[in-house]
């Protein structure tokens, strides 16, 4: 198949070469079915990595909506340089780690892959290429999740240094365990995790927690008398656009979990997808109005994100009348743990609920909800307890969070332990209550809301004077 | 010379504005203010949490006019404010010593003047 | 073919279990022609639904733009709310009204469907879930643009009831007349309406004047004179970003509507689809120019909106040339509606003008432009005027339009009347003075423009004093 | 082929007529390996095509960013009228010229084409329009780069003066040049460029060199002393908004111009790019961090663009190894182009360095680093200096560069001298002052930051007061 | 009557507001100002280019008192403002001729007393 | 003490506190203001509807001084003030009775003298 395709891709490339008119190259000849399966397999599977990767938005989104004004700089470098370096990582060594093979612990091939290696046994080509980003977009998603824990008062060099980390060894690890043939296979039939509500959202979430533990709350979080007190967030609609775009952003995660078209079972964990989603929204606003007579914006967002967290791992084992059931249940959960978490821990996006309880319920919902002719087509693990009437699976999946919870947090807790005792985690108070912008940025993320217009003025910046001119030049005069 | 401070309600600005104008009195200034006093606070909630807020946005109007037109001000100023609910806001009469136009440099009283006929704009 | 299906699927499923690396699977079977077919159509559908859905993010963009910023926080959650309410009510009886058999008046299968469901005699599968989701995301664009007209002064409690309503039972009857093989196939040779001006874009307009008439005006919006006044926006930024991505949607939302990829007819209605918005954007730019002397960037917008709106029903019926004719009478008509409309009743973001007049003169420019050639193509009724030189067509797509007006208006004012009698249709004075954030959702969307900083600085929320040592640390001081 | 089409366009028309579910669409006769093999090629590149339509957004938010709160909503007129201007032009006349025909210097088919024309030799059917939709895209984006060095000066009516010009004729030239089989073709074996690091990126940021030698900087951009003062953008949020939207859209830039989705070849260039992009934030980051012990937001943004315009050229010629190389070059080039340009004269975006510069450093790096697989799998050019040892190819890339930037400045200077001495190009200085939003627009993009609540509340805009009844009616009183 | 000017630290407002809240003076007023002294700028960086800010944030607050309060008002904000730093600002006593409540309309120093009694809110 | 209010135009300020400062006043404050007088009105419009704006913004330095410095403040503003068109603003000159520096408490005249030398910033 190489050499035909290279054949064929030559003849193309030649015509390509020449450019004319791609109506001209409706004249290629056609594709042996062999070639269009697996192309038509790989669009799908890019398209889905792009919408994945497009999720990095969403969390920028809405970690600046829960940001004051004065640490919105930050989050963008942070996302730019976070994602850049698992990149790199990924390349280097995170992708080997994960899928170079499927011995137990981690794989053993693909450092540093280029065209043509030989990958788990496979040459690694167009395919392997689109298995490698859709898979890297999925580390970077719970790279993401990892810093909603830590905004507004954590020093930048921590981003890279847990990022390499991170990005090089601990996800990869999870993943192969998970995703890759790796641990999760050993136990029972297999821990059911469609798209990751373990090995993506828990990993991250955990991380978080071991990030928060050793930086502890924001400056004023809690008051004297020991009460948590609202700092809120200063633009809900950059907080809704995020959700929108994360919602979004799971039609490639989910769906694009089949990697294949096959059946266009795609469709189906689509509609799975959004039915939890839906009810997540719906379960955590309804709670949140009938504990506070009012509808806290956020908890509807959490809502959201809880739901398509905790739908992430069953929505390629359970039928659809399922999915509004466990993502109600994610989108009540999350208002409680928020509630809860908040009064002990700062965690200002709400990661450790939205990605961490929910994380683990989802994954545990596949041993309740499972149905055994999707448990059939994916052949892992065994039907949910509803099905079975047996707890065996619920069991496999809970060693499953419990195998990840601790390797994750124990990795985790020593990488941020170490860089709190070599170059620091958290910035210094007055650092803190400047803004990470104005301090480690040398400039606010929204200069015009910090620095007076009237030394901006002479740079030109106020538009004051002028609305006069402007009057005179192009609006009505009208007598005062 | 007396300068007039009051701290009055948003709504309350723009009929007293058409009011003083038409009274000869176009030139003051305002500025965003936030008080306390009387009025409560209100209790913000976020996430569970909750945020207090004493301090209420009111609009602070500063205009200086000659002595014999102190009480004209004020009277209007009080007419248009009144809702009769705690936060109407106050009113205080200061003393000033001179007063001086930027645009011509002239001083005293009678740059106060309201001076009808036009003027090139800027 | 099912069992096909299943064969292969358990296989690959087996794979994906075991998940060796994506490019061992490019060792898959090869699929036979017939599913190629199904998963390349369903492929193409599924991601033209995806940017369906994400218009979701272009109305609640377009209206926060439109929007004071004392009340956006309220429409993030709104959308979300309202997202999730059709999405479940779209599973548990729209999809069924709309497409579950082809009836004159209503389909009657399909209700909380789930997979292997007979639905309108075939069985539901892949191919089902993605028809189901493409559909889904039109009901729910159709029921985002009711509320344009209700911004700012509406209660939170009338959108999920609205909601349940127009997702259950408006859209789902409208599309099952326009879309589902009902009433409209019955009229003359079928109304041509291919992606929805009528179906999706006149219904929620006219659900949109039912509320506003119950509504009535914003406080301050006219004098006491009876003039309008203007009351702007607070972000032109957002509003731009909105009109973008519901331009990025639309090329999901008329191509999208090919329901397949058959001789890659879809790029040609994304050339006539940009064609006419292009020409949308010019109409209304010049219009409002030389009416004002300014370029009012809302209309700017708006024009683009109405020509997109305008050309969704001809979209796969005309050639390219009608395209920018369309579009630009749709810019200009915006306009003139939106100042018209303007005197009369309060519509802060043109919904009227840019949803209803639009969507009118769309689906009647059929009667003008329909070509023989796509008219037989798609087998639904007859040429255009300017080919046929016949009125007929025009006759039959004005008839759809009446009957969609009549019936949506009819059935959306009476929900929205009980509405009124009941939980109350509008906020009180106070509240809508204040703001729906801080009065419906107990904080403002923007806190740090609405809260004295002096008080959150207790909070840790001020930079002002910081900015301080902030320059001791990290800035040059400079000596004042 | 054509009537085969015909024959079952015409049997699905009918189906999608009656429109009976999708579901029973899965009857659907199976297609030809010759259909299909078109149809997945077109469906890949048209999604790739939307991508890169999204771009816009990018520039939007990016430009948005880098602007004072005064001038952005001139900004969102500017992107709708630029991208309607180019839209039509591209009709009119810009596709013919640039893929109407093979010849040196410019295509003679194509004009106000539609389907069925002969173009190029082709009949234009859907293969067509992917193809003309994709390339369009193309010329857009070409086109909003131009204006990031005009920023909060240059009249309106400028953009659709020069837009006209430049998506009629400029654009197109250069890309029939390098695309359409023209003049790039002649030069040694061919000038490499994948994407167009030349075609798209140099041609634009060399209109906007044009452009900003006539307008002169900004209002108190260079103080008395001669000395750049900073002149901040008003928000990073919408910056980095932009900057992630643009990644992504390059994932439609590249991987799309492989034309099909042969060997899933799209997927290297998947990886290729983003890999370079990575790099490039992480070269930006580090160098500016090192030069002011500050990471600028700002920059590491510029660095990621500034790797994927580098990248755009070899993306199609190089192995996953030499990508990180040429995005971290670039990375670090484009600080100290900023640096360098800053000092001389006004980019408030950086245009010239991310654009310019990195245009011309990722077209040479293709005579570096161009491998011989992929040379000859595309059939243009030779290998690169490290592969060939010679320096041919990267003399035939020089001379590409030089060719493209001699015609676009020239035109684009006689161009936009014309607009200078006949309608302007420059806002009177208190316009400039007063902002553009303001004095072109006739209103601010964000009314509430300029316009005095006390005035604004007479319309029911201030929350203020009624924030007391709210406290009433909703919130809990507190005595104070 | 006396008005109290003080510009002061944002963090120092607070501990200032609660204890004149219980010394029975919940009437006050505070704005938003930016300040010069003896104080330093800062510079910010951009894009390479600087921008130094010779101003710094502060918050002026006003509170008119009967002459016999000034000192007691004078002494909290000094004892709750002072860090010791520069920038902790300074407080300035005016004459006020003449006050008024807009809600009644009353005249005279007796407005200025902090009546415990509950009235209704607006 | 005199305190100096003045309401300029922004761009008034920067050469105004260059000069103050070089003439040993670095300490001053100013607030964003919203001024009406003879200046002219704008209108806006939007969507078909208008929307007059009869305030501009202008800034309004605070600075209070000894006695004998007043005039050297009032003619330096006067001097970088005027534009000659309408809208440059007024000066207005007011009695202050005390003043205090809050970082050490004490009170009178001379806390308003400038102090070349240097102290630790804060
Ligand atoms: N003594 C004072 N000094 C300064 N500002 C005051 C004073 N008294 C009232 N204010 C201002 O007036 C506003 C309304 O006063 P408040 O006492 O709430 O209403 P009322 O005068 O009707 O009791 C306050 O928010 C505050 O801004
Ligand atoms: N003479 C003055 N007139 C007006 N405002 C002043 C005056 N002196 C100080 N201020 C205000 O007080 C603030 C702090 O004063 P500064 O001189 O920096 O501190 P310190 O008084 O500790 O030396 C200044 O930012 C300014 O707002
Ligand atoms: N009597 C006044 N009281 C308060 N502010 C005033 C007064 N007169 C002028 N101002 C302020 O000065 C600004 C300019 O005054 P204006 O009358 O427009 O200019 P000019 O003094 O040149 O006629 C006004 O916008 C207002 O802020």
């Amino acid at each position: 198949m190489r050499r035909s395709l290279l054949v064929r891709g030559l003849f193309v490339g030649l015509l390509a070469a020449l450019l004319v008119p791609r109506s001209a190259l409706a004249q290629a000849d056609p594709k042996t079915a062999q070639a269009l399966t697996d192309e038509l397999n790989n669009t799908w599977v890019i398209v889905a990595a792009f919408l994945v990767m497009f999720m990095q938005a969403g969390f920028l989104l809405l970690e600046l909506g829960f940001t004051r004004g004065k640490n919105v700089g930050t989050m963008v470098a942070k996302i730019l340089v976070n994602f850049s370096v698992a990149s790199v990582m990924w390349w280097i060594c995170g992708f080997a780690i994960a899928f170079g093979g499927d011995a137990v612990i981690a794989g053993d091939s693909g450092f540093l892959v280029g065209f043509g290696d030989t990958v788990a046994g496979a040459p690694f080509d167009g395919a392997g290429a689109t298995f490698f980003f859709f898979q890297f977009a999925f580390a970077a998603v719970s790279l993401a999740i990892v810093w909603g824990t830590t905004l507004e008062r954590i020093k930048f060099v921590a981003y890279p240094i847990y990022g390499i980390v991170f990005a090089g060894l601990i996800y990869p690890l999870i993943a192969h365990w998970g995703f890759g043939g790796g641990l999760f296979a050993e136990i029972g039939n297999g821990v059911q995790d469609f798209a990751g509500s373990t090995v993506v959202h828990l990993t991250g979430a955990t991380g978080a927690l071991a990030a928060l533990l050793l930086l502890g709350p924001r400056k004023g979080k809690f008051g004297p008398d020991g009460k948590p007190r609202a700092i809120p967030g200063h633009s809900m609609p950059l907080f809704g656009l995020g959700v929108l775009i994360l919602w979004l952003g799971w039609f490639g995660f989910n769906p694009g979990s089949t990697l294949n078209t096959d059946g266009s079972r795609f469709a189906e964990v689509v509609v799975v997808t959004n039915l939890a989603a839906a009810a997540g929204v719906i379960g955590a606003s309804l709670t949140v109005f009938f504990r506070t007579k009012t509808l806290d914006v956020g908890m509807c967002g959490n809502g959201a994100i809880a739901a398509l967290v905790a739908i992430t791992a069953p929505s390629g084992y359970v039928e659809f009348w399922a999915a509004p059931i466990i993502g109600l249940i994610a989108g009540v959960l999350v208002v409680f743990s928020v509630y809860a978490i908040d009064k002990l821990i700062d965690d200002p996006v709400g990661a450790l609920s939205a990605h961490g309880m929910a994380g683990i319920w989802g994954t545990l919902s596949c041993g309740i909800f499972s149905s055994p002719r999707l448990t059939t087509l994916n052949g892992v693990g065994d039907a949910g307890l509803v099905y079975s009437g047996s707890l065996k699976q619920l069991g496999v999946q809970a060693a499953g969070v419990g195998l990840a919870f601790v390797t994750v947090f124990v990795l985790s807790y020593a990488t941020f332990f170490l860089i709190k005792v070599t170059v620091g985690l958290r910035v210094s108070e007055e650092d803190e209550e400047a803004g990470l912008d104005i301090s480690e940025h040398g400039m606010y993320g929204y200069p015009e809301q910090f620095i007076p217009s009237a030394e901006l003025v002479s740079y030109g910046a106020a538009p004051q004077l002028s609305a006069t001119q402007a009057s005179a030049t192009k609006s009505t005069e009208v007598n005062a | 010379m007396k300068k007039i401070e009051a701290y009055i309600r948003h709504e309350a600005f723009e009929p007293i504005r058409l009011e003083l104008l038409g009274l000869g009195f176009p030139s003051l200034t305002i500025s965003e203010v936030k008080g306390s006093g009387r009025q409560k606070g209100i209790t913000e909630r976020y996430r569970g949490a909750e945020l207090t807020n004493y301090l209420r946005p009111k609009v602070k109007l500063e205009c200086v006019v000659a002595e014999a037109d102190v009480q004209t001000i004020v009277d209007t100023i009080l007419k248009h404010g009144r809702t009769g609910a705690v936060g109407d806001g106050k009113v205080f009469v200061c003393p000033v010593d001179e007063a001086y136009r930027v645009r011509t440099g002239e001083a005293g009283e009678e740059i106060l003047q309201a001076h009808p006929d036009g003027a090139p704009t800027g």
